[in-house]
């Protein structure tokens, strides 16, 4: 979000799902797509059938793998090494778009300068993968265009993502691959709405529609609109509001429809946190472990209950409708905010339905400037949106770009490596990632008993090589242990994770894989290095 | 593309070039009987029910046959009607006649084509019936595989290659003997199979069914809640229960399509598990307990919180609206700029 | 098996085209096609494990289970059907108490039939293993069986 | 490398030394059907015989050069004289042979066929006026049985790659001309004239082009493609070749029958030699034309004989016909690229088309048939083989001359070409001539050249049962009138066979062929119903008295016959109890047996083994009536 909102003015999908189709290359880097974005990968699958050039980048053997046309499998956490050293390739062999560079970018200069360090053999000895490989990888992502450049989890949950974002900016940008069809740098939402919640101001440094809080302009005009005074000051992000409840000094903590005490990287911390708290305000649908934890728990409606929006990652506004009732005295999350804010002597929280909310933030967001419910009634409308008679945007900096000179900017980049690496103790380096049959922490899928059925419990995923040298055979409980915590699943051994990897989800309670992940933070974006920690493994 | 007329049983139907006979007769409202068509896939030509004559001498089969302007289509040509009544006379004789107990009654295309070919009893009974007896493959949560009512029309075949790129279940042996299968035949949970029902959807009898489905009363059109793609669904609602989910073909993001957690992922919806009050901890446990006492406690514990002292963490889950009056609340009412949610997750 | 497997595939790392070449090489290696080197098969070309059984079971020439010492195969070409090779095939199916398609539980003979061996005009046949013994009656099936009773 | 001319040269020398040597040469037929009858083991036994007793000859393996009912076949030609053909050679045979005619001078004119080339040999017919042969054209087999096929340079010799030496001096179009003047007709059965195929392939448009050897020879009751590849296998090479460069082509493949182990092998060997000689590889002779061929073993598939199914199975797919509408195999083949695909003995007879002229080929054959067909001449008949007679000869002379006439002086009845997809045809029809049209009138098909001859103690009604049985199996499943149309056609001819007919079912076998003919995606299915409609219109009473009096005329359907002892005649010899499968014959020793109905399962042994003299069993239809209580369900 943070690292190409600077390099490009927005930390969206630049382009949509359904152009995904239309490219000539993707490029899809630190995203189990089949797996955690199944539908939208069936447009990637699509191209690659008809043809495209499907380059895929992951540390595993992943299931997309079967429709590549390319499989960098570099080492987790040498993306921008990966990513520049392609970048190199591509501008020693002349095949930069000069042109767009040189009328839509700046500090291409300093950028090029910043390549030194990428040559092929450097590359290839950090990444782990054949440099002749990359070289092509890089040549056809440059010469056989439209090229997308699809991204997730993959690339931000490291303690240098936003070096790995703007790499990816770099690369689509010395391409001339923005602000047209099929092209991109597209990074996927986990969640339904990540990019409502962003959008919405849902974070400590920005308003509605990315509006600085610390802008004295924006700071007025919320002031204005909600006939209150404003801090100024930037709020604490998620890991550093754990660390300020664990230092005391935030003592009530008001916590909707999340589960932190399975899905916060380095669980321990976050449970104990709690713990600290004077009080605790959950929630939820149900009954999670981190609910357990409050002082008071709110019954809240399901999507199936209630009526609002959601926006989809390729920044699409769609309505959601009430369809059941919700159940018992359960309510929609935003009656129980306004309630409690009523129940305050707040003004301004008295909606009578969630158009009217809406009405409020396209008054005050300017890319929901022309969002009404009326006219999401169709197939929804993708932001910028700024009027009432604008059609919407499916494809991001098509004339400039977001930033304030307007042009694009160029990310000189050097590699670092990730906070933890496997060491004599800690031999196995620990990546995450998910299960096509769940969600998250499980609170909804693993209570569909067919979802439960297909996919029951951890498994520790583990190269039949490692697997041999600690004599575990398929299916045999392990213990996993990080500096941090440790925990237990039975393992599945398998070449799709290559010697040295072992990979797990975070969906299972049974085996909490975030008690071992690092909390490192990306210094930008703040994003914890859920994809590599060191562990070991022991047979129980 | 250019536009052609073509005739179909003396009527002119307008059609664009590259359209198929049998697509321009759909697209102007005429029923050409059909089965292994499916208009998301590829035309198979493998059924031969939707057989036509072609410029009054040559049989083709129109799901296959490119339009052309002056082309002069019979549907009823004496030939014509021969194949397709032999043609569906031998499906039939070799299916199940257990439609009233069976998923697809009423919505079954094989009905519809023998309706439609007028298959009579006494014209049935001059064949030698035979029904496979293979076991139904009940192995996965979600739906049934039931061999014994194939058509081998194979399009979930087409729809798990064409559309899905999964290939779990291909065409195996051959002859009468072919049969839709995993590899070695094995249940299908034990396959690479995805669960993601598009099969399921297409199957035009009851071979693939979803298990334990019941037809909604009502549906509402909405969005999934699970990942960012953000998936039309139409919710289908019996009573106050979401009893099923299929995909919004209209909505521009999946146009229909959907994946396991979509489509079969709903039934925590009505979990029993569900918080159904608020709840307050009393002497280290949950309690239930009414709104206002809920709402009194906390208005005042924040109340008491003002400042920094405060956070709070949004969803991701849930609506823009939900969010924004959250973010108002924390900012407007709290005094701070302490939110975040769980985006970096 | 896995080595005997590997050393067979090693040569065809992703050619989907040479599906049947493979299949007909393993099967000479292991005698038939287990589960398992049809997964191999699949993913050392590269084709969904689906396609490899898809493209075995299409083929008479492959089998799933293992076959007996001997393969006895009756021919039901045109020339041996009107010379009596139904005949031969109920006699050998007596002999040996399996119906065709059937291996005996001693795992000596595997019974089958074949579209035709070409030895038309020395009808009725059948083929034993690599040998072809010609105009038979159903008296000489026991014979021929004992002969191979080694 | 040396030019075609030195090439020539040093095989004649080779050959005529061997021809013409001072030793005599024994030429041993050694394909696949001399093998089943015995011939490696007399190989064997003229070794052993000759190193014993001191006599010198060159064994030569040879293929077959057709009659089949004669083998093991051993030509032997001496010096200076005429060769003698050698019929039903056992190794005792072998050792009267050696010492007789190669140490001595008496040929044993009672243990030959005839004798053929230069010269005579006293008491013994020239095979040529031998009724069997004197109709006969031997074009496409006019090396097999000649030349070791295993020897390049024999080939050579005999005006091997002449073909392939003049289509490279000639322009692209030019060979194609003169496919097209010599109107030879696609060889695998349906007829199309090759040289259009071959203009198609030509025009066709692509960078990469095939030439493709249809070698899946599943017709059951036809083995003449093995034969030609077997005996002859250069010929098809250069056929092939011929092709490639005709149509622009740099790839070949012949897909060839798994189950011609032998032929696959000749193949390679072929391949191995004719890359040595340069006749394969890059810059062929010399030339900036370059092509290779690659062997594909097909791996049991009757539906690949089918061009389309046939292209997929090369690229590792299921063998299931394309579509129609659908691309021709020369626009969009193998790889979807463009695709000459012909059969073996198309191939094979292009380079003679070449080397002699189009004129040449086809001064023999009719007008719209040129040329010579192939038959499996084979079932009921007396001399069975592989033939090849001038196209226009009729039935008649095929199976009463050449074939000598029905076997075990039966009855004629019909005769079955085409195989599955063909038709029967009953005496009335014995004097069609045989070419594609007359065929095709009659309600048969040429096909690749299965013709099986039936006596009146075969069941018509059996007979369609039998194809469809195959048809049913064979069938790729893939569309709905082929999959349950043949299974449909099938059980009610069981039915039929097993006395459960019903009213109607003649009516409903015709509608049902028709449909299946009218519906079906491929030729297969197309066709699949021919047994049916040609015996029902040749022989429906034998179908009514199926259904009506529950008879099987031919007594060949179980259910329908009984099986009797004639109290007048049985001895009580004890040999039929004792032969009996199932005991189901009871009797003591000297008095009349009786076969207990309700136990018998029809095998006709007791019959077989009742001696002559006795001929005390009978065989009836409809059935004896059986005892209520013992009543056995008998299934056919």
């Amino acid at each position: 979000m943070a690292g190409l909102a600077t390099s490009l003015g927005s930390g969206a999908m630049t382009n949509s799902i359904a152009e995904i189709s239309g490219a000539s290359t993707i490029f899809a880097i630190g995203t189990n797509t089949t797996q955690a974005h199944p539908v939208l990968a069936l447009q990637a699958k699509k191209a690659a059938r008809e043809g495209a050039n499907l380059i895929v980048a992951n540390p595993k053997e992943i299931d997309l793998c079967r429709h590549a046309t390319i499989h960098l499998q570099h080492r987790p956490g040498t993306d921008v090494a990966l990513v520049m050293g392609m970048i190199k390739v591509i501008v020693d062999a002349g095949l930069a778009d000069m042109e767009f560079i040189n009328s839509r970018c700046e500090n291409f200069d300093a950028f090029v300068d910043s390549l030194a360090e990428f040559d092929l053999a450097s590359v290839e000895k950090i990444t782990g993968v054949p440099g002749e490989l990359i070289s092509k990888a890089a040549k056809i992502f440059a010469s056989e265009g439209p090229s997308s450049i699809l991204y997730c989890m993959g690339i931000t949950q490291h303690c240098h993502g936003t070096d790995n974002v703007w790499s990816l900016s770099n690369l689509a940008l010395v391409t001339g691959n923005l602000g047209k069809a099929s092209a991109g740098v597209n990074p996927l939402r986990g969640q339904n709405n990540v990019q409502g919640s962003c959008d919405m101001g849902a974070l400590p440094d920005v308003y509605p529609g990315y509006q600085k809080v610390a802008k004295a302009e924006s700071k007025k005009k919320f002031e204005a609109a909600w006939g209150v005074s404003l801090s100024d000051q930037e709020g604490l992000t998620h890991s550093e509001i754990f660390d300020d409840i664990h230092d005391g000094k935030i003592t009530a903590l008001y916590l909707i429809g999340e589960n932190p005490y399975l899905s916060e990287a380095n669980a321990n911390h976050a449970i104990e946190s709690m713990n600290r708290l004077d009080f605790l305000v959950v929630q939820d649908i149900f009954l999670t472990e981190t609910a357990e934890l409050a002082d008071v728990v709110l019954p809240a409606a399901s999507f199936a209950e209630k009526n609002g929006t959601f926006s989809n990652t390729e920044r699409r506004i769609q309505r959601i409708r009430k369809a059941v009732d919700a159940p018992g005295e359960a309510k929609p999350d935003w009656q129980i905010v306004a309630a409690i804010a009523s129940r305050m002597g707040a003004q301004g929280f008295d909606f009578e339905d969630e158009a009217q909310i809406m009405n409020e933030i396209a008054s005050l967001t300017p890319s929901y400037g022309g969002i009404s419910y009326e006219r999401l009634e169709g197939g929804g409308i993708q932001w910028p949106c700024p009027t009432q008679d604008h059609p919407g945007t499916p494809t991001l900096h098509v004339e400039k770009f977001g930033t304030p000179s307007g042009k694009a900017q160029f990310m000189p980049l050097s590699f670092r490596d990730s906070a933890e690496l496997p060491d004599d103790e800690y031999p196995f380096l620990l990546t995450t990632d998910r299960s096509l049959f769940h969600y998250h922490t499980g609170s909804m899928t693993r209570r569909v008993a067919g979802l439960e059925q297909l996919d029951s419990e951890e498994f520790l995923k583990i190269n039949p090589k490692d697997a041999a040298s600690l004599g575990l055979e398929d299916n045999e409980v392990v213990q996993i242990a990080s500096r941090r915590g440790q925990t237990q699943a039975k393992t599945k051994v398998t070449k799709i994770c290559p010697p040295g990897l072992v990979s797990m989800t975070f969906h299972f309670a049974e085996s909490p894989t975030n008690v071992l992940t690092s909390p490192a933070l990306d210094p930008v974006a703040k994003i914890p290095e859920t994809k590599v920690c060191a562990v070991k493994l022991e047979k129980v | 593309m250019s536009k052609v007329t073509l005739t179909i049983d003396g009527l002119q139907i307008p059609a664009k070039e590259g359209m198929t006979v049998l697509e321009a007769a759909q697209a102007s409202g005429l029923y050409i009987p059909n089965l292994c068509n499916h208009p998301d896939l590829k035309p198979a030509g493998l059924c031969r029910v939707c057989v036509v004559k072609m410029d009054d001498w040559k049989i083709a089969i129109s799901c296959k046959l490119p339009v052309k302007d002056g082309m002069v289509i019979s549907t009823e040509d004496p030939e014509v009607q021969q194949i397709r009544k032999s043609t569906v006379e031998l499906l039939v004789a070799n299916h199940p006649m257990t439609c009233l107990t069976c998923e697809a009654d009423g919505d079954c295309e094989l009905q519809r084509v023998a309706h439609y070919v007028g298959i009579t009893q006494e014209n049935l009974n001059r064949y030698r019936r035979s029904v496979r007896s293979i076991p139904i493959d009940r192995s996965n949560p979600f739906f049934d595989f039931d061999h014994n009512k194939c058509i081998l029309c194979g399009i979930c075949v087409r729809t798990c290659d064409e559309l899905q790129n999964i290939n779990a279940i291909d065409y195996a042996q051959r002859g009468v003997d072919s049969i839709i299968s995993t590899l070695a035949n094995k249940p299908i949970a034990e396959s690479r199979c995805e669960s993601c029902g598009e099969c399921v959807i297409r199957c035009p009898v009851a071979a693939l069914a979803p298990k334990g489905a019941q037809e909604p009363m009502r549906e509402v059109k909405s969005i999934c809640s699970y990942c960012g793609v953000g998936c039309g669904v139409m919710l289908g609602v019996r009573g106050q229960k979401v009893v099923s989910v299929e995909g919004d073909r209209d909505n521009p993001v999946n146009k229909g399509s959907l994946c396991v957690k979509g489509r079969f992922g709903y039934r925590f919806i009505n979990h029993p598990e569900r918080l159904k009050t608020p709840l307050i901890k009393k002497n280290g446990t949950l309690e239930e307990a009414s709104w206002d006492e809920a709402l009194d406690l906390i208005a005042e514990k924040f109340s008491n919180s003002k400042g920094d002292k405060f956070a709070a963490l949004a969803s991701a889950r849930i609506t823009n609206e939900d969010n924004y009056l959250i973010q108002k609340f924390t900012r407007a009412v709290m005094g701070t700029n302490n939110i975040d949610h769980c985006a970096r997750l | 098996m896995e080595e005997r497997l590997s050393a067979v595939l090693s040569p065809y790392e992703g050619r989907k085209d040479a599906l049947i070449p493979i299949l007909q090489k393993v099967q000479d290696e292991l005698g038939y096609l287990p589960d398992d080197a049809m997964l191999e098969i699949a993913k050392t070309t590269g084709l969904p494990e689906s396609r490899v059984y898809a493209v075995a079971s299409f083929y008479a020439q492959f089998r799933f289970t293992p076959r007996g010492k001997h393969t006895i195969m009756v021919c039901r070409g045109t020339a041996c059907h009107v010379r009596g090779a139904e005949r031969i095939l109920e006699e050998t199916e007596r002999s040996l108490g399996i119906v065709e398609g059937e291996t005996t539980e001693d795992q000596k003979y595997t019974l089958e039939t074949v579209a035709c061996i070409g030895c038309c005009a020395l009808a009725p046949c059948v083929m034993i293993d690599e040998d072809v013994e010609a105009k038979l009656t159903p008296q000489m099936v026991p014979e021929i069986l004992s002969g191979r009773n080694e | 490398m040396m030019n075609f001319t030195e090439i020539q040269e040093q095989a004649r020398q080779e050959w005529d030394s061997l021809q013409s040597g001072s030793v005599p040469v024994i030429a041993v037929g050694t394909a696949t059907c001399g093998r089943s009858a015995g011939a490696l083991g007399v190989v064997q036994a003229f070794e052993e015989e000759m190193s014993e007793k001191g006599v010198e000859a060159h064994i030569v393996e040879v293929g077959c050069i057709g009659p089949c009912y004669a083998e093991p076949l051993v030509n032997i030609t001496k010096p200076g004289r005429a060769t003698v053909a050698y019929k039903n050679v056992t190794k005792k045979m072998v050792t009267e042979i050696v010492d007789n005619y190669l140490k001595g001078d008496d040929p044993l004119p009672h243990y030959t066929l005839g004798s053929f080339g230069e010269g005579t040999v006293e008491n013994i017919p020239r095979i040529l006026d031998t009724p069997s042969f004197k109709p006969q054209e031997r074009r496409v087999f006019r090396n097999c049985g000649v030349i070791d096929p295993t020897n390049i340079n024999h080939y050579i010799a005999n005006e091997g790659y002449n073909g392939l030496s003049k289509a490279l001096t000639m322009t692209q179009s030019e060979v194609v001309e003169e496919m097209k003047k010599s109107g030879l007709r696609g060889r695998g059965g349906g007829g199309f004239p090759a040289g259009r195929k071959w203009e198609a392939g030509l025009n066709a448009e692509g960078d990469q082009k095939y030439v493709v050897c249809n070698a899946d020879e599943g017709d059951p009751g036809a083995f003449m493609d093995r034969a030609v590849i077997e005996g002859d296998p250069h010929s098809v090479l250069e056929g092939m070749i011929i092709a490639g460069y005709a149509i622009g082509a740099d790839t070949g493949y012949i897909y060839v029958r798994a189950e011609y182990p032998l032929a696959i092998r000749r193949l390679e060997r072929a391949i191995e030699q004719a890359h040595e000689k340069g006749f394969l590889g890059n810059n062929i002779l010399g030339t900036d034309f370059s092509f290779d061929i690659n062997i594909f073993p097909g791996a049991g598939a009757f539906v690949c004989g089918e061009s389309t199914a046939l292209t997929l199975s090369i690229e590792g797919k299921r063998g299931m016909p394309r579509v129609a509408p659908r691309p021709r195999t020369t626009e969009q083949g193998l790889y979807d690229k463009p695709t000459l695909l012909n059969n073996v003995k198309t191939f094979s007879s292009a380079p003679m088309i070449i080397t002699r002229g189009a004129e040449w080929f086809a001064s023999i054959g009719t007008e719209k048939s040129t040329g010579t067909a192939i038959f499996a001449l084979t079932g009921k008949v007396n001399n069975c083989g592989l033939i090849e007679v001038p196209m226009g000869i009729t039935l008649r002379e095929i199976i009463y001359d050449i074939g000598g006439g029905v076997a075990d002086g039966g009855r004629f009845k019909a005769v079955q070409t085409g195989g599955p997809s063909g038709g029967c045809l009953p005496e009335s029809l014995l004097d069609t001539p045989i070419d594609y049209d007359s065929l095709d009138e009659a309600g048969s098909i040429m096909g690749s050249g299965g013709m099986v001859v039936m006596d009146e103690k075969t069941c018509m009604v059996d007979v369609a049962r039998y194809f469809l049985d195959f048809t049913e199996i064979e069938s790729c499943g893939q569309c709905v009138p082929c999959r349950l149309g043949t299974k449909q056609l099938l059980d009610i001819l069981k039915d039929i066979c097993a006395g459960k007919g019903k009213k109607g079912d003649i009516d409903l076998l015709i509608e049902l062929s028709q449909s299946v003919h009218g519906g079906s995606v491929c030729g297969l299915g197309q066709t699949a119903a021919n047994p049916v409609l040609t015996t029902i219109r040749y022989f429906r009473d034998e179908f009514e008295a199926h259904i009506n009096d529950k008879c099987c005329p031919a007594k060949v359907c179980k259910p329908l016959i009984s099986f009797r002892i004639l109290e007048d005649k049985c001895a009580g010899c004890t040999l039929c109890a004792k032969s009996c499968p199932v005991n189901a014959i009871s009797g003591e020793k000297k008095e009349v047996h009786v076969i207990d109905q309700g136990l018998c399962v029809q095998c006709g042994v007791c019959m077989e083994k009742c001696p002559k003299k006795f001929s005390a069993v009978e065989c009836l239809s409809p059935k004896l009536p059986v005892a209520p209580k013992e009543t056995t369900e008998v299934v056919a």
